[in-house]
């Protein structure tokens, strides 16, 4: 297992997600990053993950590279097809997802994210997204991973200016309300480093810096005191079979890999 | 799922049924797991909470045969067997011993199913307003509904343990494909601890996936796969075999007459082996009769894209 | 339309229950004289009902007669199967069942039925086959008919042993509740007659007695003072057409016509 | 159904469609009814709630096109083409008018249609627990959980005035069949008061009856089925056309100018007679290209009982 020659931070994102999947099952995940990541980990350390899609479609073997979570190479050849109502209800609800993936404009310290709003909801700056799927899987995913494409303080503030998809110490504060089930934000993947949360009702902290990076530099682009893993590593680059299978096998027209 | 996901039948009921688990037995009518319930009683296993929306003659078998302490249900008869008399001796005489009910209508039991599988902790329901129901079965339960102020019935949960089904195919993996009458299969598996699936047929993958919406169950949900030809008899398969109406039929003085109902489980499931030894003693020729003959379905078309099945051909 | 020159009880039964079903667009039935009675009228009054089984067929078109609602030739050639899910949530409790048939143990003045058990429900005399989806069809279907096979004090007592499926009357004792959609039930056949209820909250009144039948003798097997309708009449007679129907054309083996 | 219920686009529109009505117009990606949406914009019906999970293109042009006043979805932008920019005018800065806004998450609008398809006045969900947004909707409510003491989130029914959706096809009597993707379209059509379906094309009673499982709507739940084909570009048909990504990568800088977009709009849409009209100004050659190449599903066997069909051939 050889370091590539050379690779984009990209590849070393999608490479340490996918090392991180070695153990899940059943991951749901949009089309992008985390779709290349399960391919990956697929490839490599886990031949039974599946993948499933908020579309409804589970065990999808495309023919040529998706576009999207509901493109028709993505149904064509898939193991199966549900609808949303057994989709949102029983699996993901009914606990059957092991891993989410989601994206955010900003994250907590906790690993609340908000995917709706910059500024206020009523008047907001940047009206953004909104929830989708993400406050379900938040809710009742076996744990989240986030891919973060920034890492600021903007990013990642001391609060939300809105929290879409709590985290379960945010659920906690509401402990009449039946809790969910869900371990919340486990990962967070930045261009910086990675931060990982080890209690169910603990705080994120820093596990990984990238080659280069330092543990200051990701403090100084923190919102909050970040706290640091006491074996804080260097995060692993990607090895030269990776990266040919990222570039050579699993995004061949590159619509993905930049 | 990986390949360990088919098994026997016998070695599935070993590893995942144990004595006083909650069990669900579903198929309504169609496709009922008849093999993998005379497994259980041959195994032995007892102190178990049955549950089934329609027991038919597969709750009478496993009530006689001792395993049952307990029955979750919302009818009490065999649509053309009409009554089961192993049911009512136990409810009406306690005979040979009282045999505790949960009473549910079809809709309720259905959305218990519902709300095991999505992990709900309740399900609200239109029926039962002046019912005497609520009354004897203390689960049903009435919530405020926050737009109206009015209040509506609810229905707990059902998680059993394990959920059992029978189907026409699945692939290696346990991705499940079932046409014909559905019932309450896809929500009473989601909402089991365990899955056993027993099928007609396991099919290549590509035979599965060339028809992804007639997959009911999806692997993921599948804990043991078990290739049992003709696992639904005296049920029927859709576009298999039919239901042995004359079998359903001498059932009623076999069910009425105690000594030769346990008699009928000894020599036709305790006395055999397994599946294949029960078809023997039932008659081959019986099972022959029920036979179906061909009405294809017809085939769709889910498109591919033009030129896409050479661009990733290696995987 | 000339009277016919024979015809047995379930005849007159199944003919006037045809009769009334001359406007209904879907109907909720078991097998057997239910079937039969939307048979005749598909055949005779109205081209358009369509039939819908608890098993999740609907629009069903056997090739032979059907042993039961989830007979394999009921599916075999049906316009769909839906999941028991959709059936009772999305196309009974939805609203879309005009007419719902039932059975029952006993019925009460207001429409009530008892199909759980005679006697105490703690230690019965017979256990009856309990709700099935009657308790879900008295609440949800437009309205519902009754078939009896007997007419006397104890099918028809003051009081029923249990209320399996309740009247809207009954429900209106529990005004704290949000009421079932279902008007309840409008008809019931017995072998004496046919009792009707007008108003959602009224009573069942006798408004028709089968030919050779009298009022007196209808109000002396019913267990409470039966009122009489004002313009009682009597059960029009099946004509030759409807018997010919029903015996050349729809159970042609005699499986329900006896 | 009888056969009313096949009738044109714009006599359906015209007929079942009211200024002031709550609409659905459902399909995630897939089967979206763009031709139906297109018709309501060209009969300028005005004052209309849309809701639609994933808003997408399409109400990027119906909320430029000045019929709609209110927003009900779970999501705001379109996943290839990023954001609606005139959605993100009207929220962000009030422009041409402001835009009241319902939001949920996508699990809550499958269940509100379901709760509106049970005519229940609510359905639990285990999302929300800490979230904001119940706090931006009053209409996300809590109840007591009677077996746990707990509170759950609850959402209300939606019941769509009109409910539109596309299919594959349908026989003549109403009765749907759809394969692929399938989203919310059964909930949101038993949710309706009236449901409009276009269709590529109408098949014989006996396509539909080969195959009962694969009817998602049946026809007691359909009011009109409307014969348009290549009714859902841009958006696709599986087994039949692709879906027309270039479309949804020049839809961007339309959407970013509000002159272009209205141009669009007029050009295509109000411009056009009916969807033939707008697939010509679309392009045919562009149309054609989207073709896809067969793979079949195969087919499976419903099964007949020997010498049934002899039986009752009179039927």
């Amino acid at each position: 297992m050889t370091t590539a020659a050379d690779f984009t931070e990209t590849e070393l994102v999608v490479c340490a997600a996918a090392k991180m999947l070695a153990r899940s099952n059943t991951v749901f995940a949009g089309i992008g990053l985390p779709t290349l990541a399960v391919d990956l980990a697929h490839r490599t350390l886990n031949p039974d993950i599946q993948l499933v899609y908020e579309s409804g479609v589970a065990g999808a073997h495309p023919e040529s590279m998706a576009e999207g979570i509901a493109d028709s190479v993505v149904v064509s050849g898939a193991e199966a097809v549900v609808n949303m109502h057994a989709l949102f209800g029983y699996v993901l609800q009914g606990g059957n997802v092991d891993v989410g993936f989601l994206g955010a404009a900003q994250i907590d310290r906790f690993g609340s994210l908000n995917t709706t709003v910059i500024g206020d909801w009523e008047s907001p700056k940047v009206r953004l997204p909104g929830s989708g799927g993400a406050a379900d899987i938040m809710a009742n995913a076996g744990e989240v991973f986030v891919i973060l494409r920034r890492h600021d303080p903007a990013a990642l503030p001391s609060e939300l200016d809105f929290v879409t998809s709590a985290s379960p110490v945010r659920a906690a504060e509401h402990p009449d309300f039946i809790q969910p089930r869900g371990f919340g934000v486990s990962t967070v993947i930045t261009p910086l480093g990675i931060l990982r949360r080890k209690d169910r009702l603990g705080e994120l902290e820093l596990t990984h810096v990238h080659p280069g990076v330092t543990s200051e530099q990701v403090q100084e682009q923190t919102g909050w005191d970040l706290a640091i893993s006491d074996d804080l590593s260097v995060t692993q680059e990607p090895t030269g079979e990776e990266v040919r299978l990222l570039r050579d096998e699993i995004d061949t027209v590159r619509l993905y890999l930049r | 799922m990986d390949s360990d996901t088919v098994v026997s039948l016998p070695h599935a009921v070993e590893k995942l049924v144990n004595p006083g688990d909650t069990i669900a037995l579903e198929g309504f009518s169609h496709l009922i797991p008849f093999a993998a319930g005379h497994e259980i009683i041959r195994q032995g296993i007892t102190g178990l909470t049955f549950c089934r929306m329609t027991p038919d003659l597969l709750s009478d078998m496993m009530i006689a045969a001792g395993g049952v302490d307990r029955l979750v249900c919302s009818f009490f008869a065999s649509g053309s067997a009409g009554s089961l008399y192993e049911v009512r001796r136990r409810i009406e005489s306690q005979d040979p011993a009282p045999l505790p009910v949960e009473e549910y209508s079809h809709h309720a039991m259905t959305l218990r199913y519902h709300a095991g599988a999505a992990r709900l902790p309740f399900a609200p329901i239109s029926s039962f307003v002046g019912s005497d129901m609520p009354g004897i079965n203390p689960d049903i339960r009435a919530v405020v509904d926050p737009y109206t102020g009015k209040k509506i019935y609810v229905v707990p949960p059902l998680n059993p343990d394990v959920t059992i089904i029978h189907a026409q195919r699945a692939d290696r993996k346990g991705n499940v494909q079932i046409w014909g009458i559905a019932g309450v299969q896809q929500e009473a598996v989601y909402a089991a601890d365990k899955v056993i699936v027993t099928v007609e047929e396991i099919v290549d993958d590509e035979v599965v996936r060339a028809d992804p919406n007639r997959t009911l169950i999806p692997a993921h949900a599948v804990d043991a796969v078990c290739v049992v030809p003709t696992g639904a008899h005296p049920s029927y398969v859709q576009g298999s075999y039919d239901r042995d109406n004359a079998f359903y039929r001498e059932w009623t003085p076999i069910s009425q007459d105690p000594a030769e109902l346990r008699e009928w489980i000894d020599t036709h499931i305790r006395g055999t082996k397994d599946h294949e030894e029960y078809l023997d003693a039932i008659g081959r020729d019986r099972i022959a009769a029920l036979r179906m003959a061909p009405r294809p379905s017809g085939s769709v078309d889910y498109g591919r894209r033009p030129d896409a099945s050479t661009e990733r051909s290696s995987r």
